[in-house]
């Protein structure tokens, strides 16, 4: 193919950027929430999310490993039964700083999140979730052993 | 150099002693979850890439590397290796094969191919991507490893004797973690190798992610980590001791098809 | 890496089960490199959800969450076609974003 | 105490009887020797693991040539030799059971991997079961748990429990446990400190 004239050059690669949402607007985010973040206890992190006070719920449905083999990878997948639910938090009690993630939900978006969090040590990964203006709460234990040779 | 050591503290007062056997399975429902969620994918992509990058002195690309089913056929290759290939007149493992090609068709050293074949988290090795993206091509296929031709079958003899093979200050062959039925080292449970029924659910995921620390890993990583264990000097990269090895392994556990690369441990 | 992020949306009735694979190291800032310094803290912070540009989720997450992240949601009231984008944001303001149509 | 230790020295030998494996193919000593050539060309030293760890000694030789089963004669005479060359410390053989347990959980030792600054760890853990607390435990090696409780520490019980650490060939030829004493891994400090871990009547293996 002889040398591509210039014109033509262009418009592939700006074919090729859309395809790849380098085009699409540059998206804009609400500040982190540095103050829950950066809590170093559990306590401290709800109240950064502003949760005055929560009740236990059976609602809340967590699946999570009761024994992971080791901490770099624990999947966490949670599921809201509970009506209008805004936010999921994911806290890990035990960690240095325990706010893993806090999801919001449009509407359009089940109340529902899987993922993989670190776990220093064995700890109770707690879920706080908003609903109907109220906060709601449930947590699972997950025992971090050494898996393998340990060598 | 024991990361699990630093990160991970063992719960150590206060556990009920679990009963081992709901452990075990507490274990595997783990494994099932990393498994679902594995970010081996990528692997496999920045593989492709890599097949495809013209590289070395010849400022070629590997599309016309010949993994036994003729030049740059992928699908179905990586489930009959090893096997012996007329051009080199040795059995090669996907790893030696892949070297080879660097060689001849790129042109690169074979000191340079090999400066750095095991990777980390930070940066995987090129032989690791390329392994994830060419395991992944026989996805499907029947493992049928070479074992018909004379040196397939020496191949296959050698590595039998090596897995048996005690040496070292430590006195260990494979067998000696590998060798009886339900046991293991930790909480990892341990095949027995030289039977088909363990060895091809082995065989059918190798090479693998390891979520424990990230990192992708081929065969001839295993093998050379199980050396390292085993408190033995280290095995030469590629060489017949290693692909010997690999060979008996692949005959043992042949017949399964090939589901991996794997998300492990 | 070749791919920064690798996205899978598939209907399933009428929901849509969406997988997105993210290439990030996620650094706590606690660990140390192969020569022994630390490495610094290198995490996302920040990810959206949207169909057809109309946000579904929004996610704040932190160094606690695994290195190449890989998250699921579920979303209703889409359809097959629908132009799927994620978009993340990290401490050191590096940016990354994909489109997938929901299969 | 004579007998009933007699007794139980001998139930120990047949549960620490070598791995049944399958399919392990009969090696004469031709064969033997071709192995031991591979591994001179296809292995190279690193770190402290220098290639002179590839010469085959005569226990080795032995259980290579004979699958692990090899005849009693020859057994007997090998296991008298390893015993003959363990060289009892004086005095007594309890040690200080907090230090054994670090030495236990230890997987450190004679790896290529392992620095010269590392300590030398005994990697128990990997194959044994000895506290109850410790869930992440190997089931290579019968569990030890309550070893001292159910044996008492009587000085053929530390002696063999020494023995047994240094150089677990000399009462069982090809016993798949590394003769730790032997091979140069552990101190007769460590091991004394094992064999506190194992009988002290403090240690958590026996709570």
């Amino acid at each position: 193919m002889m040398a591509m004239n210039p014109l033509r050059r262009i418009s592939l690669r700006l074919a090729g950027a859309l395809a790849a949402g380098l085009l699409l607007p540059l998206r804009a985010f609400a500040a982190w929430n540095k103050e829950a973040f950066q809590s170093r206890t559990a306590a401290d992190a709800l109240k950064g999310l502003g949760v005055a006070a929560s009740s236990d719920s059976k609602d809340i449905v967590i699946e999570a490993p009761q024994i992971a083999e080791n901490g770099q990878v624990v999947p966490v997948e949670v599921t809201s039964q509970l009506p209008n639910t805004k936010s999921i938090a994911v806290v890990i009690e035990k960690n240095p700083f325990p706010l893993a993630a806090k999801f919001e939900f449009g509407d359009g978006a089940l109340p529902y999140i899987k993922v993989n969090v670190k776990m220093g040590e064995s700890s109770f990964v707690r879920v706080v979730a908003e609903a109907g203006g109220r906060f709601y709460t449930a947590s699972k234990e997950v025992k971090v052993t050494i898996g393998g040779c340990g060598g | 150099m024991n990361r699990f050591a630093v990160l991970v503290v063992v719960l150590a007062l206060g556990v009920s002693r679990a009963d081992a056997q709901d452990t075990k399975k507490e274990i595997e429902k783990y494994q099932k979850m990393i498994a679902d969620s594995s970010p081996v994918e990528l692997f496999e992509l920045q593989g492709e890439t890599l097949w495809k990058k013209r590289q070395g002195p010849s400022n070629v690309s590997l599309k016309r590397c010949d993994l036994g089913l003729g030049a740059g056929e992928l699908k179905g290759a990586y489930a009959l290796l090893p096997r012996h290939f007329k051009d080199a007149d040795r059995v090669m493992d996907l790893e030696t094969r892949l070297l080879h090609c660097m060689v001849t068709l790129q042109g690169r050293s074979r000191e340079e191919a090999t400066k750095r074949v095991f990777g980390n988290a930070d940066t995987p090795s090129e032989i690791e991507y390329l392994s994830a993206y060419i395991a992944g091509e026989s996805r499907g296929t029947p493992m049928a490893p070479g074992s018909a031709h004379p040196k397939e079958a020496a191949a296959y003899e050698l590595g039998r004797k090596l897995f048996f093979y005690r040496a070292g200050p430590w006195d260990f062959s494979c067998a000696s973690c590998h060798g009886e039925e339900g046991k293991r080292i930790r909480m990892q449970d341990l095949p027995i190798l030289s039977t088909p029924a363990a060895a091809r659910p082995v065989v059918a995921t190798w090479p693998a992610y390891r979520v424990s620390n990230s990192e992708f890993k081929t065969m001839q990583w295993r093998i050379n980590d199980c050396y390292r264990q085993m408190r033995m000097p280290e095995p030469n990269y590629a060489s017949d001791l290693t692909v010997a090895i690999t060979t008996y392994l692949s005959v043992t556990g042949r017949g399964e098809p090939y589901r991996g690369p794997g998300t492990k441990r | 890496m070749a791919d920064p992020m690798k996205i899978r949306a598939t209907m399933k009735g009428d929901l849509a089960d969406v997988r997105v694979l993210m290439v990030h190291p996620m650094e706590t800032g606690q660990r140390k490199d192969a020569s022994g310094n630390v490495v610094p803290l290198h995490f996302i912070q920040q990810l959206s959800v949207r169909v057809n540009g109309r946000l579904m989720i929004e996610g704040q997450i932190s160094q606690a969450v695994a290195r190449n992240p890989v998250f699921s949601f579920r979303l209703k009231g889409v359809k097959a076609g629908d132009s799927l984008e994620i978009a993340w944001l990290d401490n050191r303001g590096e940016r990354s974003q994909s489109v997938a149509s929901i299969a | 105490m004579k007998k009933a230790f007699k007794l139980y020295i001998a139930a120990t030998l047949a549960a620490c009887s070598s791995a049944p494996v399958s399919e392990r193919p009969v090696v004469s000593e031709a064969e033997l020797f071709e192995v031991q050539a591979v591994l001179k060309r296809d292995f190279h030293a690193r770190g402290s693991a220098a290639l002179s760890r590839l010469e085959p000694d005569a226990v080795q030789q032995a259980c290579n040539l004979h699958g692990d089963g090899p005849p009693e004669a020859l057994a007997k005479a090998l296991e008298a030799q390893q015993f003959a060359a363990i060289g009892f410390p004086a005095g007594s053989l309890i040690g200080d059971w907090k230090r054994g347990q670090r030495i236990a959980q230890s997987g450190r030792g004679l790896q290529w991997s392992d620095g010269p600054k590392d300590v030398a760890g005994g990697s128990c853990y990997n194959c044994h079961q000895l506290s109850p607390q410790e869930v992440s435990h190997g089931t290579l090696g019968p569990s030890l748990l309550g070893f001292g409780k159910l044996r008492g520490n009587s000085p053929e019980m530390q002696k063999y429990t020494y023995g047994r650490i240094y150089n677990s060939k000399a009462y069982n030829l090809c016993s798949q446990m590394p003769r730790l004493g032997h091979s140069g891994t552990l101190t007769e400090q460590q091991i004394k400190d094992l064999v506190a871990y194992l009988l002290d009547a403090e240690s958590p293996v026996n709570k």
